[in-house]
């Protein structure tokens, strides 16, 4: 047993910091460490300069062009990037459809779309969820009838992240009625320039429009971009939803929003009063406790061993401590977060700021992650997942 | 010992439901949100059922009612999530009516009434967070009277309202004072909250005031305490709605074929939402029913009112938000409207954590509601 | 609206506690205030003095020789007696059989039964939960079979309250195994002195024998001790059930703890420690709050309306406070609640303490409270019933 | 990085669990702590295995081992809830280790090897609460070297100890004495702690004293943190014990006819024990692997993770007993006494409060498990 990294890693993770140090935009980084609004064109910019380093795909492979990394490797970028206030790497492409098309495309499938991916310069949204099904995917009804080389699709998708900027979109249509709902899923890849694909932000509580509904109306898709067999789609949905790990716990993020927290709480007047410190010391727990949690699972996944089931815990735990340092950071600017300039979101602004211009985003940025109890998975059915494994 | 309304203020409450219901409604809200988050024409509705008088002694043309009264109404008005701050308007008849000269009162208390003046509390400064007695703000004797200078936040409805109540520092301790928004070197600057209603900055640079008393910090107190008692009753209003829409909900929505009200787990779940609002509510009783006792008593009750009202608005907000799942963080379902709310409220007046302060400093040797 | 009590209610507590002063023997007062322990003596002495004034059945009606008060005089009744360090009136006599005989009994039991009961002459225990029940109470299977003018009883009851001091018990026992679990269950009086029961204490993990164990073998009850008509007890316990409401909350008990807690965090030093003080401060509230909810109640029953359906709210919230305050106790005195010395807890023990002698029971009451969650109905089952209220 | 347990590791452990499993059973238990909370025999038997020399180095005749042992050990004892208190003997042992002058190490660490000697900490004082600072016993020098007169409590099995680890003052700070057993002026009281183990109040008085180190304070909080991470490790074999009966218990139980492990209230509430177990665990490792870390670094690894293991402690013990209903307050089932060990280790070495507050104190800038 040892806590520290070992020298490789050390020195991995000095790579990587100078790199990100090197390459990541200034402007990128400000807007991330104050929680500013962040525009396609910023999360598409860094994600095209991670491309270009063979990074964007940071957990693929060699044989697909990725770097190769192991489980912790991949922590350490995640970390070093976070650190550095680099924003999320968009996964919809990179971490969520790559994988599946690894695995189950075709090598001419695999060729099409794996290099506009690791470049960053295609944009993909996910069609997983649809109206009603919350956490039952299994119960999509977009249907996708087989006529000669192509699919007709007809349904309606929605809480597609950032979907307005999409340009591919990966779905679960549904290819068969019978059967157990599981069974006559498919996985198919749609243009969304595809004449019928109608796309509809919708506006959350904090005034984004952060997703979207997606509507195909009598869309023409090529049969090609069938992944694997039809009627299989749920067996691929489900290796993707596992791919995800330890980052599900965004512990990395965290221990950056943390120290964030501790700023404001001084710029603010309440760092030194126990109370609220108090509230700080117990979150600053949750974090150690949370990231020491993770470093088992990637010691474990390291050793090839699997000494935790933990994905559902750790979802559940970096879920809540989210929600936990953005309402603190709110309560401690108190009422300075009360006003709602929306342009003061806005990085370079030249408005007058109420307070201080990090009170701006606080509130908005408390009502958002109310969805990280709710999206993924409701935390609600990570527990019945944990109870399962306990319990039977 | 008796917690039964009597005919008048069940009267009074369907008058005020019926607005709610029938003039008020979610489209029309959102369109004031849009809007600015104030509507003179809604808050003319408002006073047009008479509210506008209720704290003022009917010897001032008021209708002379007391907190009672004044939580049925807040209760109401939450339950539409009303944007216009009559809260405000009782803080500051309520103010007027017992600190004012009489002239003032004259000027004042009949445009309050009929609405005609909206007048709102202007205490917010920035290094006093939630302590009523760091103000930095100044005042000074002129020929004429005083005059103020200030920079005051998150004024209610700041750049609609006709005066405002402004503490400043006078011969070293703070007084109370009365600016009309005509006055010279005033300026506003509004904007949005996070609830959808109006807030803003009220810079003043040597602008004649009416001194209402050199006692200010009592007169702040009482003043806050007014709002604390009138936001606990308006809260209690949110989470009696935001628990009948996810009931509602729960009992429509279904996952896994059967209704998501079916799950143990979320049942449990509501259960500790409706402990939480009967908690509430029955502070929110406690609140108004010693808000005329003396300072000290009154203090105490209203801190700890507000730490259950904190606790039990952020758990309700919170859960009712779960509860409903990806809709429930969207703008176009009302819960998230209700959620704001509540997060607004939580942080007005004092926090939770501020009030648990403030209850840990008052605490007695004895314990309880008569204590 | 009025917060205050009426001047009558007023002159009525007045004169309670007067009473109560005069009456309630020092020694006792002071085992209350200390959580010292309580003999079977204690117990009844004190019915005793409550039973010649006419007060053990302080909730009966005129008819039957109660005070005939209304639901707040009760409560101040109640709340006089603990503020004055009354032990809890022992429930099984007056509060539970009682009206149970008075609603269902006929006129001659009425007479046999009552008398004893009002001056506390008679212990009574309760028969209802069997190994294995729990909260399912109409699992009932001790089976009363009759033959001629008796029942011959043979089962086995438990969680038998006190049991070991019982002269009588009131019993759920299986008449008919036909229809729903509910019926088939009859009310049925047992003299504790009839051959074939036998009493077994359980020691709980105080260390305390608080309940029992008791069998029933062959037992004969002469069928003149069936209340009511056979097969239908079931509807007599719920009746016996529903007939606590306020009490359950024993919010008067807190009152008196919180006030005792105070106490001790400041001879323990930590009354003026924030971080504990704050812990108290918001007991403080919660009993506030669950005050003004109990006198709701009150008001409510005093006027004859039913403004909340709330007996498992108190329940729940009464119970929840009742541990922490005990917790509290313990956290005060910290590594002096740790030493277990069983006659400590005897008023009068002569021995060295450790610490100060309010230490000793600290750990045992917050180790006993832990029932209050699980008895009367757990707090699971509480839940369920709100719930059903609120959701339908 | 790396969490892996090497295979002489995995060994120790095994032979602990055997010796626990089939030496210790509940009934021997349950024997041991009627007739007094304390077994000479079952202690050697644990020294028998060869621990008690865990933490004496090679040369002075021991095993030399780490804290990563020192948990394993503790994890198993905990899951027998073993009354005997070995966490003590890593403390004594570990602090002689360091502290002690060579004449006291040849004397003592071989008997503490072999299990002849027992060692323990004796720095409770009554108005010390956890502060390892207050301390009032007083240290005199004498002609033959030093002489105490304190009263310390709540010493782990005091009346069976072979001698005692006293803090107390000399020449106005704090410094660390060895005193043994038969020496003169020793008063010892013995009585049952709330786990069923055994504790003494000892008094000294004039009583001649082996001077350890005049850095008794840092030696104190060393000693203090030895305790720590092994009381996280014995907590987690506890907790890990207190979870798997109640999963069979739940499992096994029927209400209305079916498993109570069927009720999603409850198996959501067997989820949240899992999370508290897993923390636990997870601050468990760092505790330990964090306590040859320098004083600083160590003291806010064991506050952060005590503070953690607190809170799991606490909500794992209370939840298991409400899980198991009645018969979770009976003595007869094991739940209850997994329940105390688990209440008093949260009152030893500090409770929640106190560590929340040490973490508070010790909060820096930066953040995580490296900062």
């Amino acid at each position: 047993m040892d806590l520290a990294f070992t020298p490789e890693e050390q020195s991995f993770r000095e790579e990587v910091r100078a790199w990100v140090a090197a390459h990541l935009p200034a402007d990128i980084a400000h807007k991330v460490h104050n929680a500013l609004r962040l525009s396609r064109d910023d999360l598409q910019r860094w994600a095209k300069i991670l491309g270009k380093k063979g990074w964007l795909g940071y957990g693929w492979p060699k044989q697909f062009g990725g770097p190769g990394w192991n489980a912790v490797q991949k922590h350490l970028f995640e970390e070093e990037c976070a650190r550095a206030g680099g924003p999320r790497i968009v996964p919809f492409g990179p971490v969520m459809v790559a994988p599946v098309i690894m695995a189950f495309g075709n090598a001419e499938q695999q060729q099409r779309f794996l290099p506009g991916i690791a470049s960053g310069e295609v944009w993909w949204s996910q069609g997983y969820s649809e109206p009603g099904s919350g956490s039952d995917l299994a119960s999509v009804k977009t249907r996708a009838e087989r006529q000669g080389d192509k699919y007709i699709v007809n349904g309606q998708k929605t809480w597609t992240t950032l979907g307005q900027y999409g340009e591919w979109i990966f779905c679960l249509v549904r290819t068969s009625t019978e059967g157990k709902p599981q069974t006559g899923i498919s996985f198919l890849l749609i243009d969304m320039k595809s004449p019928g694909v109608t796309v509809r932000p919708i506006v959350l509580l904090d005034g984004e429009a952060e997703v979207n509904e997606v509507w195909f109306d009598n869309v023409e898709v090529p049969a090609e971009n069938l992944i694997g067999e039809e009627n299989k789609g749920w067996t691929y949905a489900k290796h993707l939803l596992s791919h995800e790990r330890t980052n599900i716990a965004d512990v990395n993020r965290a221990k950056r929003e943390l120290e964030r927290l501790k700023r404001i709480a001084k710029a603010e007047g309440v760092y030194e009063d126990q109370r609220f410190r108090d509230e700080i010391a117990k979150l600053e727990v949750d974090v150690v406790a949370l990231e020491m949690m993770v470093l088992r699972v990637l010691s474990a996944e390291k050793s090839g061993k699997n000494s935790l089931d933990v994905a559902a815990l750790l979802k559940i735990r970096g879920s809540e401590i989210q929600q936990r340092y953005s309402e603190l950071m709110m309560l401690a600017a108190g009422p300075y977060s009360l006003p709602f300039i929306f342009e003061a979101m806005e990085a370079g602004w030249q408005g007058d700021h109420v307070g201080a211009a990090h009170c701006a985003p606080l509130a908005s940025t408390y009502f958002n992650q109310r969805k990280t109890t709710i999206y993924g998975g409701s935390n609600e059915v990570q527990r019945n997942i944990v109870a399962q494994v306990v319990l039977g | 010992m008796d917690f039964n309304f009597s005919d008048d203020q069940e009267q009074l409450r369907d008058a005020v439901r019926k607005w709610v219901e029938k003039g008020y409604g979610f489209a029309r809200r959102r369109e004031i949100a849009a809007t600015g988050g104030f509507s003179r024409e809604a808050y003319s509705e408002i006073t047009d059922l008479g509210l506008g008088g209720l704290y003022i002694p009917e010897a001032d043309g008021g209708l002379g009612m007391g907190p009672v009264e004044g939580m049925v109404v807040m209760e109401e008005l939450g339950r539409g999530i009303v944007l216009e701050p009559f809260g405000q308007t009782l803080v500051g008849s309520g103010i007027l009516s017992a600190y004012a000269p009489e002239e003032v009162r004259a000027e004042w208390l009949p445009k309050i009434a009929s609405g005609e003046a909206l007048v709102v509390l202007a205490h917010q400064e920035r290094a006093a967070r939630y302590h009523l007695d760091m103000c930095q703000a100044q005042a000074s004797a002129t020929a004429g009277g005083f005059s103020l200078s200030a920079h005051k936040s998150i004024v209610p409805a700041g750049d609609h309202a006709d005066a405002f109540l402004v503490p400043a520092q006078l011969d070293g301790r703070i007084a109370l004072f009365l600016v009309a928004r005509g006055a010279a070197g005033i300026t506003t600057r509004g904007y949005a909250t996070q609830d959808g209603a109006r807030g803003a900055e009220l810079t003043l640079a040597d602008t004649p005031a009416t001194l209402l008393t050199r006692e200010g910090l009592a007169a702040l107190e009482h003043a806050v305490d007014i709002g604390i008692a009138a936001l606990c009753a308006e809260a209690v209003g949110v989470m009696d709605m935001t628990l009948a829409v996810t009931v509602e909900y729960m009992n429509t929505r279904k996952q896994f074929g059967v209704a998501i009200a079916s799950f143990q787990a979320l049942r449990h779940r509501v259960a500790d939402m409706k402990m939480q609002l009967e908690l509430a509510r029955s502070m929110s009783y406690y609140a108004s029913l010693q808000l005329n006792a003396p300072a000290g008593e009154r203090r105490r009750a209203m801190a700890r009112a507000k730490y259950q009202l904190g606790q039990s608005m952020r758990f309700v907000g919170q859960q009712a938000v779960q509860l409903h799942g990806g809709i429930g963080v969207t703008d176009e379902y009302i819960v998230s409207h209700y959620f704001k709310k509540l997060t607004q409220l939580e942080m007005t007046f004092g926090d939770t954590l501020h009030h648990l302060g403030e209850v840990s400093e008052r605490m007695q040797e004895t314990a309880g509601v008569f204590a």
